[in-house]
């Protein structure tokens, strides 16, 4: 199984077409059942994180995710356009604890990283274009289509 | 699928029902219905999520921002959530230490009830 | 809701993918719930047949699936980029019935094709750039999200 | 959702019970079992396919192809389908002409010994 790729306009509901995508295709791919919800919630995260930003920076131009799998693992990259200025800030400010603390009524932007984190045993973030890529990958079994 | 809310009232405790998915689509009907709640003067919820079928940060930022308006009235916001992949996110953010979790609806209002 | 675009590699089970996304993008975008399943066997074929058709001409150039939608109707474009020689041919042998007294053991390729179009009530077959577009719509309720 | 194939005889005729999807990912699998029944000798099937979620023009090859085999042999093969989604399709390629196509698995029985 090569690759499937979705692109999409920065809109909440289109979140919810990348999950069901990125779910579907992991399971196909051979990703264990156990690990199809974190799949969802990882994906999820980088989408909503996506959207948000390109709502601010670029609301015209689509948001990628590429789904691919090797002999190992199954892949997801979600590639943004939006400067990656606010990446560092929002690393540092990735816990939700602290937010309750504070006077915002937001959780900082960080808080969707820190999940997928969490939950992907491999992450990498990192610079693609003017924007930013987040890749995460799950073990696949080897035998399946 | 699509969210689901609705709210009762019980003991003087306002319980929210919520059913479904709270994601970046759906968060920002929770948040109206928070906001309108703690505006009507109900200070002490309790969400009861037990039938949530997901749950992300934008959901867990909606949770969070009533908790605050509450405190900002000396009330409380209290979960009820026994799924495992749900109270998952909770530990993953640290969350678990500043909502109180129960297993039942009636848990969380006895437990409220017991620490006023 | 604007464009959401899949691409994929022939491979039969992105089909289903496919279908799948065309399915739940339709449903977002309006479309009647009486109609999900022309959108979901149209679609379907329409990928089925540019799955073949590349498996035969271009096994490493993916297809490409757009959805969008205006103020009236949901659109499925799926574009192949196989050399569009045999439509003719296969716009001509559309009869599922005579493949039945026929000596050979496979329906005719255009048999997809005559589904699609007494299927989706507006359909469109053209060229795109080396290959073959079908594009197919269905209305949508305009109160929709 | 996946393809479930079972088969079994009943009155000197062979039905098989198709559950799921037949798309061109799953129609391999259903022609081999075609192939393969008739290469047992099975001439006269009865396909019952009322657990058929959705059927495209690749499925509708393979029940041509296992039909053209079968009659080689004198054979039959029927079809037992009510529903309406399913139906569709062979209205729109008119092989309702080509297909005996039955309510039940019982009726398509009475009805191929009717015809012997
Ligand atoms: N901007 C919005 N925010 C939250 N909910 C919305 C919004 N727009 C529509 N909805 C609700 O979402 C529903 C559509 O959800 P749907 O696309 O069916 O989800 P799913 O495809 O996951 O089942 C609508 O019926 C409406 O109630
Ligand atoms: N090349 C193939 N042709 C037909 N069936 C296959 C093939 N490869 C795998 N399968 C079957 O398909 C199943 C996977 O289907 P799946 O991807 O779960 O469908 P869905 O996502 O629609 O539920 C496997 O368990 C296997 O039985």
């Amino acid at each position: 199984m090569a690759t499937v790729e979705v692109t999409f306009t920065p809109l909440p509901a289109h979140v919810r077409t990348a999950r069901l995508v990125a779910t579907a295709v992991a399971r196909r791919s051979g990703v264990d059942e156990s690990l199809l919800d974190e799949v969802r919630l990882a994906v999820g995260e980088a989408c909503s994180r996506a959207v948000e930003a390109h709502r601010k920076h670029c609301p015209r131009m689509p948001i990628r995710v590429a789904l691919t799998d090797d002999a190992e693992r199954f892949e997801v990259v979600v590639t943004d356009a939006a400067p990656a200025d606010a990446l560092p800030a929002e690393l540092a400010h990735s816990s939700a604890t602290q937010a309750v603390d504070g006077v915002i009524h937001q959780l900082p932007p960080g808080v969707g990283l820190a999940v997928i984190t969490g939950l992907a045993d491999d992450v990498r973030i990192s610079p693609a274009g003017a924007g930013t890529s987040i890749a995460m990958s799950w073990k696949r079994h080897v035998d399946a289509a | 699928m699509d969210l689901k809310l609705g709210h009762y009232n019980k003991d003087g405790i306002e319980v929210v029902d919520v059913e479904g998915e709270i994601d970046v689509y759906t968060a920002p009907r929770l948040r109206e219905l928070l906001i309108d709640l703690v505006n009507k003067k109900n200070y002490q919820l309790v969400v009861n999520m037990e039938k949530v079928e997901f749950l992300d940060s934008t959901g867990l930022g909606v949770l969070v921002g009533g908790l605050k308006r509450v405190r900002a009235h000396d009330g409380s916001l209290d979960l009820v959530c026994t799924q495992e992949r749900i109270l998952k996110i909770f530990r993953i953010t640290g969350l678990t230490k500043v909502f109180g979790i129960h297993d039942s609806v009636d848990q969380a209002i006895t437990a409220r009830k017991a620490e006023k």
